[in-house]
């Protein structure tokens, strides 16, 4: 079973992430729970969201504690939160940001694995709007494989309709650039 | 104007209806005014309608288990939420009727309670369902207190009215306030039908409330109804002090037809108040100039219906 | 309050404790409750229906003959069909 | 066919609903049943339900439209959670003595003050005794399988009664997972359409409702009681008919690694998954504990539980509700009962925990059956812990 943390904040789609990503997975055939970090928080307060996929039935519903993953959505929320709270040692970070991986472990004190991307850049971009709850799946993808790109593009086309051409280019770009450090 | 009602003849002396659908055997005070203004109700509306009772002294009189004065589908299920309850089968026999689980036939939903149940307690509830209109009739038996639990104030007792949590003491004279405008609530809603009516008026009463029944959307009808045990007053005298409320201008008897208000009764030459409150020991404590007070506010309520009648 | 007509057992009472029979009361006599009664003098009668429609019991009702007599079952005798009665006709009398 | 989806768990039960092919639902927005009336309202609005939604002005109009609704003959839901729920109790006494099977799916939470959003028991707790048939969901696909159960054995004309299918709040409610849902063919061949006994109908009138004198109330209490009592055989038979056509089979009492356990952990809800892998953890250590679910809340199953649970030597419930000045926990109070002068009956403790959205973790669990080992060695003076309280 693998466990997923995001940040990012209200508004933001981070619990959209979480829901394709579920989807993409049972739609695998497999088994997935995705859930809000169940708050009263409004419209840009840092929230999160956590993903649990796994091959077998998953028998548990407490919060993620110990993630094997956290996506972060927006670059500036690694000041703001602990983002690697719990993390396992052998997890990664999939961070939203345009600075170089020296320049990141820096300021945040990131350890162990991270993946980095200008998710911003990419989503104005493709998109022409600063949301990247999508952009960043695709790095998702490459740093962790943690779904197939079908499945996810299969929950991004039945939730977005006609706007998921554009979500998927980003993705797909995404997935591109993404620097697995 | 509301094609319904164009059509609508008319109950005169010549075709009262001669069907009780209220039975006899309700245990009803004697003289009770409320549950004859109840049997005019439904006189006017026949035996076509589903009746929600909110709690009260109607619905106690009418319903003691095994026995009910109901010749029609009757349902009382609390207190404060007959236009709620009312609103549940309207909307529920509208779906089932486009679902052809029963048949197309119109019936009159009918909600009833008396001035607690409809203008304190159940107040939100009439405001909800006459807000999200749905096509009822909501009847209110008004007589100004709580007599189901003993005679407590209410919103609608009238100013200067001793009651058993109003009484006049060294410190009181009784209700402080004025009594809470009902029907204004109702037509500030903007619903099609509003009226208030008054048992000494039958045929005026029975023809509201049956135009009441024939509007499409939400009907409010505010029935004066005279409580010889509430008011401490001959039960003989009931419709005549429902007439005395009337022709003091104390109940202006008026329709508020898509907002436009219309006097149903010009008095030209009230009566003074004073010979309404007499035969009432509820006023029996009243002083010259509490009684000036509310002569003077009494004409003014009036003369502002009499003005919105007219620019209307 | 009301005398129940037998004692009911829950295996019998009615299903959601409904009333199935309508206009049941009228098996109820409330003329009991009357202490004085309505007499009708005939002379002064002219079959207006007042005392009828203002009847808070439904105890009025119309003769072939056109007169309204009160049924004495239901009749409280409240008075109101004597106090309205616009010629006069009616009076009401002690209970013996 | 059905069909696996992933999907939020509210999203599944208006679709159960919806497949149900309800006329009625009256609503009134609280957190976190809102997605439920939502969806729905979604539904009607896009004419893939045929139905009156009825956007009620409270949740107490929310019931007593849905009891004139029901009383009109129609098939009829509703759903509330915690204070929504509270200014509904006046009413929800009242169809189940009128025998109005009214649906209504609780997606528990808790209650005021402080005021909390998040899940935990004790908005229904506090409706206990309302009288209305009521079973917890543990997870997204029981939620839609009871919600269809419950028009079924509600509707049924020997039940006749309410029905609450109790879900947790935020921690089922807003969870995507697989879910097998139904297709209409499917439901029609377990749903019957509703026929009621009594309806308003001006052909043939009736009054519900009625005064209730000292010489009937007693009696009405006591039909009503029973026929609560009776409803259980509908329950399981309806249950025995949805494993036969769908292969899932409900009981009102479940168990999980329970014959040799000497300790026995009881819960309700969405926390019994967890539970089930806290068995697995404590099992790997050695140790006999098992797990009890309590599936049907209302009519109380008794005789299933002593026969599921009366091995054990110790049993561990988890009251997800703290009753103030009470002896223990509403669910660990009925356990006594049930277990009072049985020879042999376990030891039983009882320990709140999860109160306003605390997470009910593994640990907690392992916490829990430490704690009622130690209490079934002495005698402790509380029948009942607080878990994880922090003292200062």
């Amino acid at each position: 079973m693998k466990e997923v943390r995001i940040h990012g904040r209200g508004g933001q789609g981070g619990v959209t992430s979480a829901e394709l990503v579920a989807i993409a997975a049972i739609n695998e055939g497999g088994y997935a729970q995705a859930f809000p970090s169940f708050g009263p928080e409004r419209r840009g307060a840092p929230v999160a969201a956590f993903i649990r996929v796994s091959e077998a039935p998953i028998r548990t519903r407490e919060k993620v504690y110990h993630p094997d993953i956290v996506l972060v959505l927006d670059g500036a929320l690694p000041s703001l939160v602990n983002v690697t709270a719990g993390l396992k040692d052998d997890g990664i970070v999939v961070l939203n940001s345009h600075k170089a991986e020296a320049e990141v472990r820096k300021e945040f004190g990131i350890k162990g694995r991270l993946a980095l991307v200008d998710a911003n850049r990419i989503a104005m971009d493709v998109l022409g709007l600063p949301i990247t709850n999508t952009t960043m799946l695709g790095a998702l993808l490459k740093a962790t494989g943690l779904v197939g790109m079908s499945a996810l593009e299969e929950a991004l086309e039945h939730r977005f309709g006609r706007l998921a051409e554009k979500n998927k280019a980003a993705l797909h770009r995404a997935y591109e650039e993404t620097v697995v450090c | 104007m509301i094609p319904e009602l164009e059509k609508f003849k008319g109950f005169t002396v010549k075709n009262l209806p001669k069907d009780e659908p209220l039975a006899p055997g309700h245990r009803a005070c004697q003289g009770c005014g409320e549950v004859l203004a109840l049997r005019m109700v439904m006189k006017a509306l026949g035996r076509n309608v589903i009746v929600c009772s909110a709690t009260g002294c109607m619905e106690i009189i009418t319903s003691p288990y095994p026995q009910t004065a109901w010749r029609v589908p009757w349902l009382h299920i609390a207190f404060e939420n007959a236009a709620a309850v009312a609103s549940g089968v309207e909307a529920a026999r509208k779906a089932m009727a486009r679902k052809g689980k029963i048949p197309k036939r119109h019936v009159d939903i009918m909600a009833l309670g008396g001035d607690g149940a409809t203008g304190d307690i159940g107040l939100q509830a009439l405001s909800g369902a006459m807000e999200r209109g749905h096509d009822f009739l909501y009847v209110c038996v008004d007589n100004e207190a709580y007599m189901n639990t003993g005679v407590q104030r209410s919103g609608c007792t009238p100013y200067g009215a001793m009651t058993t949590t109003s009484p006049p003491g060294t410190e009181s004279f009784g209700q402080y306030t004025w009594k809470k405008n009902i029907p204004a609530i109702a037509a500030a809603h903007g619903i099609p039908y509003v009226a208030t009516a008054s048992p000494a008026y039958f045929l005026d009463l029975m023809n509201k409330v049956k135009k009441a029944a024939l509007v499409k959307g939400p009907a409010y009808v505010h029935i004066f109804s005279p409580c010889p045990t509430g008011w401490g007053s001959a039960g003989e005298r009931s419709v005549e002090f429902a007439k005395l409320a009337v022709d003091t201008r104390i109940f202006p008897l008026y329709e508020v037809i898509e907002g436009k208000y219309i006097l149903s009764r010009k008095i030209s030459k009230p009566k003074p108040v004073t010979e309404y409150f007499k035969g009432q020991r509820r006023f029996r404590h009243l002083k010259d100039d509490q009684i000036a007070y509310i002569q003077r506010r009494v004409d003014a309520e009036y003369e502002r219906i009499a003005r919105l009648a007219e620019v209307s | 309050m009301a005398k129940t007509d037998a004692i009911i057992g829950w295996k019998t009472i009615t299903f959601g404790c409904h009333v199935l029979e309508p206009g049941s009361t009228a098996k109820f006599r409330t003329g009991d409750w009357r202490s004085q009664r309505p007499v009708t003098d005939r002379e002064k009668c002219i079959k207006c229906g007042m005392c009828w429609i203002f009847c808070p019991d439904m105890a009025y009702s119309q003769t072939e003959d056109g007169y309204y007599v009160a049924d004495m079952e239901y009749c409280k005798g409240c008075g109101i069909c004597a106090h309205e009665c616009p010629k006069d006709a009616i009076t009401m009398v002690p209970e013996e | 066919m059905a069909k696996r989806v992933g999907i939020e768990v509210s999203i599944a039960v208006a679709e159960a609903v919806k497949l149900a092919d309800v006329d009625l639902v009256a609503a009134y927005p609280i957190t976190p049943q809102t997605h439920i009336v939502e969806h729905l309202s979604e539904d009607v609005a896009n004419g893939k339900l045929d139905a009156e939604f009825v956007p009620v002005e409270s949740e107490h109009s929310a019931m007593s439209c849905c009891c004139g609704s029901s009383a009109a003959g129609a098939r009829t839901f509703t759903a509330s959670s915690s204070q929504g729920l509270s200014l509904m109790s006046e009413i929800l006494y009242i169809p189940s003595t009128m025998r109005l099977p009214i649906v209504m799916v609780v997606a528990n939470r808790a209650l005021s003050a402080p005021i909390s959003i998040w899940n935990d028991h004790q908005d229904i707790m506090v409706q206990r005794d309302i009288g209305w048939i009521q079973t917890f969901a543990e997870n997204g696909q029981e939620a839609f399988d009871l919600t269809l159960h419950a028009f079924r054995v509600a509707e049924d004309r020997r039940v006749s009664l309410p029905m609450i299918v109790n879900i947790d709040g935020f921690t089922l409610s807003h969870v995507i997972e697989p879910i097998e849902i139904l297709d209409q063919e499917e439901v029609n061949r377990y749903l019957p359409p509703f026929k009621p006994r009594y309806r308003l109908d001006p052909k043939k009138p009736i009054t519900m409702g009625p005064v209730g004198i000292p010489e009937v109330y007693t009696e009405a209490k006591v039909a009503h009681d029973q026929a609560l009592k009776a409803s259980k055989k509908v329950i399981l038979k309806a249950w025995d008919e949805f494993a036969e056509l769908f292969g899932r089979r409900y009981q009102p009492v479940e168990t999980y690694r329970s014959e040799d356990a000497e300790t026995l952990l009881v819960t309700m809800g969405s926390i019994s998954e967890t539970a089930m892998t806290a068995v697995d953890a404590m099992r790997e250590k050695g140790q006999k504990v098992g797990l009890v679910r309590i599936r049907l809340w209302r009519p109380f199953p008794a005789q299933e539980f002593r026969k599921a649970a009366g091995k054990a030597k110790v049993l561990a419930v988890i009251d997800r509700c703290l009753p103030p000045g009470a002896p223990c926990g509403p669910v660990g109070e009925d356990l006594r009962a049930v277990f009072y002068k049985v020879p042999g009956a376990p030891k039983i403790f009882s320990f709140v925990a999860g109160l306003g959205g605390r997470d009910v973790t593994v640990e907690t669990f392992e916490e829990i059956v430490e704690k009622a080992q130690a209490k079934a060695r002495k005698r402790p003076r509380e029948l009942y812990e607080v878990i994880g309280v922090r003292e200062k």
